[in-house]
């Protein structure tokens, strides 16, 4: 019972990242695949880590499988900041 | 894991960054191409030598974690001695006919071929 | 039953980073580039953290949270670059 | 076709792609990014071929602390004179393509006959993972690095020093007091540095505790260190200053003093170095050289003498 969920998180996140990466190369701009990317992977992520805690069981590494999820969010949201900000000064 | 993989990767490596090496007039440039050269190395020296008992060598590894540094402190140095070469050259290549002493040579060899 | 699908997992993931390479060697601008850093950060903390399971090293786990930690550092160093460098750049490239 | 082959092909393409893209790439701005996903790769193959401790160092040293310097270094150039900073251009000469070949096949003969060769009964990495339960250390790698090649070490962190010196003597007047601060300020940062920048020191602190029994250590935990630091110079809470306060001198030859001092003293008293000073001072030792590690590559990231506070 346990594997199954543990299969279905995997496949999930795994799923999701793919998404952001078509989202990455089928967009047609840069804000767009920004925006799909930033979204899927951090999701994608989540669901991997959670799969990989239900896998491992111990709660020591299911806590820093949760820190090392919220420090990928802030990188992913301050990056994508970043991006945004650096494109939408070369559009103008 | 098979260390033929790497072997070739690592001797593709070297190749991509000694062609970037020689052809790079910007100083920066070069150093990238030397710091790709060295990774390729530390893979090359890591991927060689038997694993023991499922585990990289250790040794190699202490090396390769101390040549990692010493390549991190040598790069900064480099760059620091760029902006330096920069700031008195007005530009940060490297290339002969950017070399002012070469310019004055290839100056009076023109003359001379002008004259005969 | 999940243990033999974790390798797989770690193979698809790595095919999205060849993507992301192919973005990046199209990419028609340089926001695009800077993209792929960012697939580049994320796909690589989850690989890291699936090789940490599938080959039972912990300490795969800290160079995750160490990648983690430095990706927002990097991405920072990158936009900190002045305007003028970056316009005077892109135009012939753009 | 097992799997791991699979997984071993894909990391080389990836790897060997972003070293093309680094080197064919037209713009300078753009193989800096491709050289720190390069770092990035360089990780993943660390941590595929287990080893660990590099895979930490990479990731730490090659894809972060090299990129910023790269790119504190590429923004001063900007600063001087833009057009000059990105012409860089290169003469794509048929010879070098022969010699670059000619290198590879090289690298790779060597390699693989050297795969060839059995291992000699006494190589030395059997004989560490041997004699490692003497010295009560659980990593291998720590164990070389401090108990049997202490005095290399040392070595490295003199090389460490020296590089800073003379990167200091040279970049004497280049510093300009907000030459470091990224060129824009947002609220964001300020949080952003508030959150990351206590949590990088606590990460550098676990990273050196478990760094005798685990993969981990004075080196990776110096540079999350100088990580922190590189953060506080982008933000503006650090400045460069052309005088060194006497705290940051000391920072500075703290880590040649301690590895000094745990290799030494042993040598002096010709006992086995571990046994003799213990757990206690092996630690000590570590402590001094992350923070002098720390510091080191701060400066040099600032390229300037010393740091003040850039908040009052």
């Amino acid at each position: 019972m346990v594997d199954l969920i543990a299969l279905l998180l995997l496949l999930s996140g795994c799923f999701f990242i793919f998404a952001g990466t078509v989202g990455m190369l089928r967009l047609p701009d840069v804000f767009c695949r920004l925006h799909a990317m930033t979204k899927a992977d951090n999701l994608g992520l989540l669901l991997i880590c959670m799969a990989l805690a239900v896998m491992d069981g111990r709660l020591r590494t299911t806590l820093l499988l949760l820190l090392i999820w919220l420090l990928a969010l802030l990188a992913s949201t301050v990056s994508a900041h970043l991006i945004a900000r650096h494109a939408r000064g070369q559009s103008q | 894991m098979n260390p033929a993989v790497y072997v070739l990767v690592a001797a593709a490596i070297f190749g991509i960054g000694l062609h970037g090496l020689l052809v790079a007039r910007h100083v920066m440039r070069k150093l990238l191409a030397l710091n790709l050269m060295l990774s390729a190395l530390f893979l090359l020296l890591i991927v060689v030598p038997a694993s023991i008992d499922g585990r990289p060598d250790p040794v190699p590894q202490a090396l390769v974690l101390t040549g990692i540094v010493i390549a991190v402190s040598t790069t900064a140095f480099a760059l620091a001695l760029m902006v330096r070469l920069f700031r008195r050259q007005g530009h940060a290549s490297i290339h002969p006919d950017l070399d002012p002493t070469l310019i004055g040579q290839r100056r009076a060899t023109k003359r001379k071929e002008g004259d005969r | 039953m999940t243990e033999q699908l974790l390798p797989w997992a770690i193979v698809f993931l790595l095919l999205n980073l060849a993507a992301g390479l192919w973005r990046a060697w199209r990419g028609p601008t340089a926001g695009d580039r800077l993209l792929t850093t960012l697939l580049f950060g994320t796909t690589s903390v989850a690989l890291l953290l699936l090789m940490a399971e599938w080959m039972a090293l912990p300490g795969i786990r800290h160079v995750a949270l160490m990648l983690v930690l430095l990706a927002t550092i990097i991405s920072l160093a990158f936009f900190g670059m002045p305007e003028a460098g970056n316009r005077a750049r892109e135009s012939d490239d753009g | 076709m097992n799997v791991g082959l699979l997984i071993d092909l894909l990391l080389g393409l990836i790897l060997v792609g972003l070293a093309v893209q680094v080197v064919l790439g037209r713009q300078l701005f753009r193989s800096i990014v491709f050289y720190v996903a390069f770092g990035l790769a360089m990780a993943l193959v660390w941590a595929r071929l287990g080893a660990v401790d590099l895979a930490l160092a990479d990731a730490a040293l090659g894809a972060g602390l090299t990129g910023a310097l790269m790119l504190a270094a590429f923004r001063r150039l900007i600063k001087l004179d833009p057009a000059q900073a990105v012409t860089s251009g290169s003469a794509h000469t048929a010879l070098a393509l022969l010699i670059a070949v000619l290198a590879a096949g090289m690298v790779a003969t060597i390699g693989l006959t050297a795969m060839a060769l059995e291992s000699q009964p006494g190589a030395a990495g059997v004989a560490v993972f041997e004699a490692l339960p003497a010295t009560g250390l659980g990593n291998p790698v720590t164990g070389v690095l401090l108990a049997w090649r202490g005095f290399d070490t040392l070595v490295e962190m003199v090389v460490l020093l020296t590089a800073f010196l003379g990167a200091r003597v040279v970049a004497d007047e280049g510093w300009a007091p907000r030459s470091t601060v990224a060129s824009f300020d947002l609220p964001l940062l300020r949080t952003l540095v508030a959150a990351i920048v206590p949590l990088a020191s606590l990460i550098a602190l676990y990273l050196l505790w478990i760094g005798s029994d685990q993969p981990g250590g004075a080196f990776q935990a110096g540079s999350v260190l100088a990580a922190a630091g590189v953060l506080l110079l982008l933000t503006g809470q650090l400045l460069p200053a052309p005088t060194s306060s006497a705290w940051l001198r000391l920072g500075l030859v703290l880590g040649v003093a301690g590895i000094g001092l745990l290799v030494l003293l042993p040598m002096l008293s010709g006992r086995p170095p571990l046994a003799w000073l213990g757990r206690g001072a092996l630690l000590l030792a570590e402590s001094m050289m992350m923070v002098s590690i720390g510091c080191t590559l701060t400066l040099m990231f600032a390229g300037a003498p010393g740091l003040k506070d850039g908040t009052r």
